[in-house]
């Protein structure tokens, strides 16, 4: 337990990982808003999530190529895959959604691997990256640095969540929305436009998780295999905050984002990931046993 | 109660039946006067760069030795031509193709793939059925630790990639009248055979030198952000930082070591020439340490190519971009091939090996001498800085075409 | 006469509405039994508590004398206290032999028992009961195939196929064609009778439960509001305000 | 009756020449057995019992891993070495099922599915961390010592030997009790409990046969392709654990044969994909898997039942 030591002995550290767990977490929210969206509203699994993170990474890459500022990629990435989304479900999704949760499971899987070739081929396998040009913030004398760039992740999350909080609440789409994951069926009789929804909400959870990507080109690396750790993050934080509540997933995302960079400290990098899917069944288990004991079941 | 299930009994023997007809119709082999030489490389997954790099170098060689008029065996001209699958980046999808392409395809002669853990995989196989398996991209040494007869590789053990990082840093050490012993290392290898191997050739030098290892983490190949381990790095300040991990890895920590402003004196990484971090990202990989196989700056010949650099100029224009080592190394598995057919006068896979054991030649890419155990000893490994943006060799000092820059200067 | 079920003082909330208000009610071994009340006031929330589907929060519930209130579903069924569902639930996609054969009394199963065959003892069982609700004819039938009413004389055979020493029946008559209620009714009472089962049984149909039950419990607004022989029921003010104050 | 015996004759006839009139697939059809032994096992639990486990994979890897062990760290000849590594890989698996399965197997429906995903992956990632077998670099189990060719007819009726064992066990399974109590779990789970039965029990031993077969297969495929990698062989969550559910839904879940008849089309499909549509076989495959989930959710021999019910022993009309 060296790696413990150490960071008993300089406390600073801990806030170090704390903050880059944090701002990590950012981008995991984002794509959970997305996941928690399209479940509650159309009642769909979609594990094809992270290759959605990925081509919005590409379209900031090449905008980024095209000497567009990463930071107005954003905006342009999210506007493209929103496209990408509403094409997407008129060609695929809309036969899957209304049906047996299973299946939508299966079907965006195979959309994934699909998706993750096709853009292995199209764009190649190299890692790419667009370069911001964003500072690095030193804090405590130096002792803990922020890159810019995660901040402004950071800061992107929060607008998003507020953003689609008062899309949701105001404006004419967003009821509409909020109707039909309440009851389709009702909301249908009362003249909704279900498949449009449907469409429209698929397009949105795109939109964001193209500015995610976009976020993740200009922080990390973007390749076609980055989706994985996307999806299944994305899902762990939906299952833990529930659907409804988008406040609930930002927080998840956070905590889990921190808790995984000070696993990765303490266990080592090799044990990072286990520990992310250790915890994952462990919340459920744990969950499981809770409810038993109150006669209920995790449904 | 009977359940009644004889239709589906008939149903579904009938449907296995017809479908293993199909399958077995599927196979076909045509051999005129060709040479056909079998790859499984990585086009899809994780290695698929490098997997492109291989096969490009492969098809560049077929191409030049055909346009050449082939090769002459026992005075009968053939042309080479290599049949592909892909492997996916994957061990058991390699070992299954290349039993695939021995046995189905009738293929009696193997190129490598891409990445010693598809190698591991592979070589019980070309052993087993007795097939040459000539390989310029996978380095772990434990491959030629098991006593394969069948299995040659032009390139140097992995284990060989960062030892010379190790070796410069005692020498930085000495010139500044400091004991080696002081030197403390950082070490983060992606989990898999290759960076493994790299690994413990680290290990076994710092050793040497009795340098105290600080940090020592296994990165998970999904790996999408190193803060975790470079936070460590900043904490335990050691003097040298190595990093294995492929095409991702070394971008990974260029990045976010000049994002987190991680100030260690001397950095090393494999693959990024590959990964082209001097391009992409000059500010940020100025000073980096790369370890190479091969650069187009060293003075190596042969007849099929011409120099290193005339390789690298003919490669650039007919794949568009600048030849990594990885595609010279390929490049020099079928020159192998095409000078021990030659010299066996036969296509007998027995006999083509032994002309294989005995190789020694100079390629573009280097000397090619294999050792008892199948690896070739005669051919050295550089080391690079990014100076300027650009790859400078700077190890070992017989190739250097400049001088180590040390400390490594942070970028503001 | 001992008492079968003794439900104390139970009360259950959800959120904020209290659904159950210190209920109290002592069911008797051996009659038929009635549960009324207005729709709302608390009945299959009563019977979810008793069988276990949810905790209460306080009170106690005792069968044949034993605390029952912290037991869980399968572990109170294997007791002898069964229910039926409103929605009725069958295994849709067996026969209804299948349906049957799987619902023995699981008391007498053990470890070895998980693998045999179906002995055909069970086998005649199956069919008798089903013939005696009239479900024979039907019997190599898928069940989700059957009517609505037919699924629900298919969940009281499989009831019935476990020996039960009490069945709780959630409005067995809805759904089923008034032509047929008079039927069920008379097999009802020869379930009690032949086969000794106590019944508690809800009903919305005034006429069915003032036929059938030999005492009536009324709910209404989560509480006992009064208890008594049907014609006493049917004459007590309280419950015609109840019934009429609810329409 | 006549027509059905002679079928079933001819195809244990077929497997058994199989390897002397194909010798170059025998590897090929060693692996069929293996995918067919998948399917059938995940059958038993996302078919029979409406459980949808994306993490099985688990115990094949499992059964790999300690099979290798055992025959690294007994210091047994091959044979017995392969023996009782097997065995112990199978019963190491089955504890693995029984110990997680009071907790994994609470879990319903898609929290089930997610709870094994996780499952899977964590144990891959563990296994890629441990420095005893392995890490990443992953393990190579001893030499078969036969000749040349001997180890693909050994590893040929070993698979095809597990994959006759399996499907008559499920099948003697499925016709007695145990078989209808999954299904009854499967078509609702809280009337099987209001009726009493022990499901959790019955579940768990679901699981721990699934396991048991599974660990076998680990083993043998193991040895079968010379190479362990904690990821990409042993707990491949995303090809292997995946593809049982595509076997099994393609060919028909909760049906007896559907999980054979999916193993087998699923197999040459890819198979096929893979030898004549270099580069694409992914964009293939991934099209194929929405083309199966979305158009054939019943898969083949479900959709063949739903369209000749009278032919699977299913009567609608009342009364005979």
């Amino acid at each position: 337990m060296e790696n413990l030591r150490l960071l008993f002995d300089s406390p600073v550290l801990s806030v170090q990982l704390l903050i880059d767990g944090v701002l990590i977490g950012a981008i995991f929210a984002l794509a959970a808003y997305g996941m928690a969206l399209v479940w509650g509203v159309m009642g769909l699994i979609n594990v094809a999530q992270g290759e959605l993170v990925m081509l919005g990474g590409y379209a900031a890459f090449y905008l980024y190529r095209a000497r567009i500022h990463p930071l107005f990629g954003i905006p342009l990435a999210a506007a493209a895959m929103f496209c990408f989304g509403w094409l997407l479900y008129r060609l695929v999704i809309f036969r899957i959604v209304e049906k047996d949760l299973f299946i939508s499971i299966l079907a965006t899987f195979g959309l994934s691997i699909l998706l993750q070739q096709l853009a292995n081929t199209l764009f190649g396998a190299d890692v790419r990256t667009a370069e911001s040009g964003f500072g690095t913030l030193f804090l405590f004398g130096g002792a803990v640095t922020v890159a810019e760039i995660k901040l402004i992740s950071f800061a992107a999350a929060l607008v998003t969540g507020v953003f689609l909080i008062q899309f949701l609440r105001r404006s004419r789409m967003g009821q509409a929305i909020r109707a039909t994951a309440q009851n389709a069926r009702a909301a249908r009789v009362m003249g909704v436009d279900t498949q449009r929804v449907y469409a429209w909400t698929f397009g949105l959870n795109a939109a964001i998780c193209g500015a995610s990507g976009a976020l993740v080109a200009m922080t990390w690396v973007v390749h076609p295999y980055l989706g994985l750790p996307y999806t299944v993050r994305a899902f762990m934080i939906v299952i833990v905050a529930g659907l409804g509540n988008v406040t609930a997933v930002l927080a998840t995302a956070l905590g889990l984002g921190a808790a995984e960079n000070f696993a990765g400290f303490i266990f080592g990098a090799e044990y990072q990931a286990a520990f992310v899917f250790g915890l994952l069944v462990a919340i459920l288990v744990w969950r499981r046993f809770w409810l038993a004991r109150e006669r209920r079941y995790l449904q | 109660m009977p359940k009644r299930i004889s239709r589906t009994h008939l149903v579904a023997s009938g449907g296995v039946a017809l479908l293993l007809a199909l399958a077995f119709a599927a196979v076909a082999e045509a051999t005129g006067d060709e040479i056909v030489l079998g790859a499984a490389v990585s086009l899809t997954g994780k290695y698929s760069v490098n997997g492109k790099n291989t096969k490009d170098g492969y098809d560049l060689a077929v191409e030049r030795i055909n346009e050449l008029g082939g090769v002459k065996v026992a005075g009968k001209p053939y042309k080479l031509k290599v049949t592909y699958y892909d492997d996916e980046s994957t061990p058991a999808r390699a070992a299954q193709l290349t039993e695939r392409l021995i046995s189905q395809d009738g293929v009696k002669f193997m190129l490598g793939a891409y990445g010693s853990g598809l190698t591991k995989a592979m070589a019980p196989v070309t052993e087993k059925y007795k097939v040459p398996h000539v390989e310029g991209n996978s380095a772990a040494r434990e491959l030629f630790t098991q006593g394969y007869k069948y299995l040659f590789a032009v390139l140097s053990t992995s284990d060989y990639y960062l030892r010379d990082a190790v070796n410069l840093a005692a020498d930085v050490a000495k010139e500044h009248r400091k004991d080696p012993k002081t030197v403390k290392l950082a070490m983060a290898f992606e989990n898999d055979p290759f960076s493994l191997d790299v690994r413990d050739g680290v290990l076994e030098d710092a050793k040497k030198y009795g340098m105290k290892v600080l940090i020592d983490d296994k990165l998970p190949p999904e790996i999408n952000d190193m803060a975790a381990t470079l936070t460590k790095v900043r904490a335990v300040k050691p003097d040298v930082l190595i990093v294995s991990g492929h095409e991702k890895g070394a971008a990974l920590v260029v990045r976010q070591t000049g994002e987190m402003k991680i100030d260690v004196p001397m950095m090393a990484s494999t693959h990024c020439d590959s990964a082209r971090i001097a391009e992409t990202m000059p500010r940020l990989a100025e000073g980096f340490l790369c370890a190479s196989q091969w650069d187009r700056h060293l003075s190596y010949k042969d007849r099929w190519f011409g120099s290193a650099d005339d390789y690298a100029n003919r490669f650039e224009k007919r794949f568009n971009y600048p030849a990594p080592y990885q595609a010279a190394e390929s490049t020099a598995s079928v020159l192998v091939y095409a000078d021990a057919f030659a010299r066996a006068g036969s296509l007998d896979p027995e006999k083509v090996r032994d002309a294989i054991a005995s190789t020694d030649m100079m390629t573009m890419y280097g000397p090619i001498k294999f050792d008892t155990t199948g690896k070739n000893t005669a051919k050295p490994m550089v080391l690079y800085q990014v100076q300027g943006g650009e790859y400078k060799v700077v190890a070992p000092k017989k190739w250097a075409q400049t001088k180590l820059v040390w400390p490594r200067k942070l970028s503001q | 006469m001992t008492a079968m079920l003794e439900v104390d003082r139970v009360r259950k909330s959800f959120g904020g509405l209290l659904a159950n208000k210190d209920v109290t009610l002592r069911v008797p071994a051996g009659g038929i039994f009635g549960l009324i009340g207005p729709n709302g006031s608390g009945k299959t929330t009563l019977f979810n508590s008793i069988v276990g589907q949810h905790p209460i929060d306080a009170g106690s519930i005792r069968f044949e004398g034993r605390e029952i209130s912290r037991l869980r579903v399968p572990e109170i069924a294997r007791l002898g206290l069964l229910r039926t569902f409103q929605q009725t639930r069958i295994y849709s996609g067996m026969t209804c032999v299948q349906n049957m054969v799987i619902s023995v009394a699981v008391s007498g199963l053990d470890w070895s028992s998980m693998f045999q065959r179906v002995p055909t003892a069970d086998l005649r069982k199956a069919e008798e009961l089903l013939e005696f609700v009239g479900l024979f004819p039907k019997r190599h039938l898928r069940a989700g195939d059957l009517s609505f009413g037919q699924q629900k004389l298919l969940e009281l055979a499989m009831a019935l196929m476990s020996g039960p020493k009490m069945l709780l029946l959630d409005e067995p008559t809805a759904g089923i064609n008034p032509t047929l209620i008079n039927g069920l009714l008379e097999r009802l009472r020869r379930i009690n009778e032949q086969f000794g089962i106590t019944l508690l049984v809800i009903e919305h149909n005034m006429r069915v439960i003032m036929n059938l039950a030999r005492y009536v419990y009324c709910l209404a607004h989560g509480e006992l509001l009064a208890e008594g022989k049907p014609a006493e029921i049917q004459q007590d003010p309280r419950v015609l305000d109840a019934y009429l104050g609810s329409r | 009756m006549k027509l059905r015996r002679g079928a079933v004759a001819a195809c244990v006839v077929l497997a058994l020449v199989a390897p002397y009139l194909f010798p170059n697939w025998r590897t090929q059809m060693a692996l069929l057995f293996i995918m067919i032994v998948f399917a059938l096992t995940w059958d038993l639990l996302g078919g029979q019992m409406g459980y949808n486990s994306f993490g099985n994979v688990l115990f094949f890897g499992v059964g790999m891993y300690v099979c290798a062990i055992v025959q690294r760290n007994g210091h047994f000849a091959y044979y017995p070495g392969l023996f009782l590594g097997s065995a112990a890989g199978a019963v190491a698996a089955v504890a693995v099922a029984a110990v997680l399965g009071s907790g994994i197997l609470g879990l319903r429906g898609h929290y089930f599915a997610i709870g094994t995903l996780g499952l899977g992956i964590a144990a891959g990632e563990l296994a890629g961390g441990w420095d005893f077998v392995g890490a990443g670099g992953g393990m190579v189990p001893p030499l078969f010592p036969g000749e040349l060719g001997g180890r693909e007819t050994f590893f040929y009726y070993l698979c095809l030997a597990l994959a006759a064992v399996t499907l008559p066990v499920l099948r003697w399974l499925y016709s007695g009790r145990f078989g209808l109590v999954l299904n009854a779990i499967r078509d609702d789970e809280d009337k099987a409990e209001a009726m009493g039965l022990r499901t959790t029990r019955y579940k768990t031993t679901a699981w721990c046969i699934s396991a048991f077969f599974l660990g076998l297969s680990g083993g043998a495929v193991g040895n079968l392709l010379g190479f362990i990698d904690p990821r990409e062989v042993a707990f491949a969550v995303d090809t292997f654990g995946v593809w049982m559910v595509l076997m099994a839904i393609l060919g028909g879940k909760g049906t007896l044969w559907g999980p054979v008849l999916g193993a087998v089309v699923f197999h040459v499909t890819k198979e096929l994909f893979w030898t004549y549509l270099l580069g694409w076989q992914r964009v293939a495959l991934g099209l194929l898997i929405v083309v199966i989930v979305v158009f054939f959710p019943v898969g083949i021999l479900g959709w063949a039942r739903e369209r000749w019910p009278e032919r699977f022993g299913h009567r609608i009309e009342g009364a005979p």
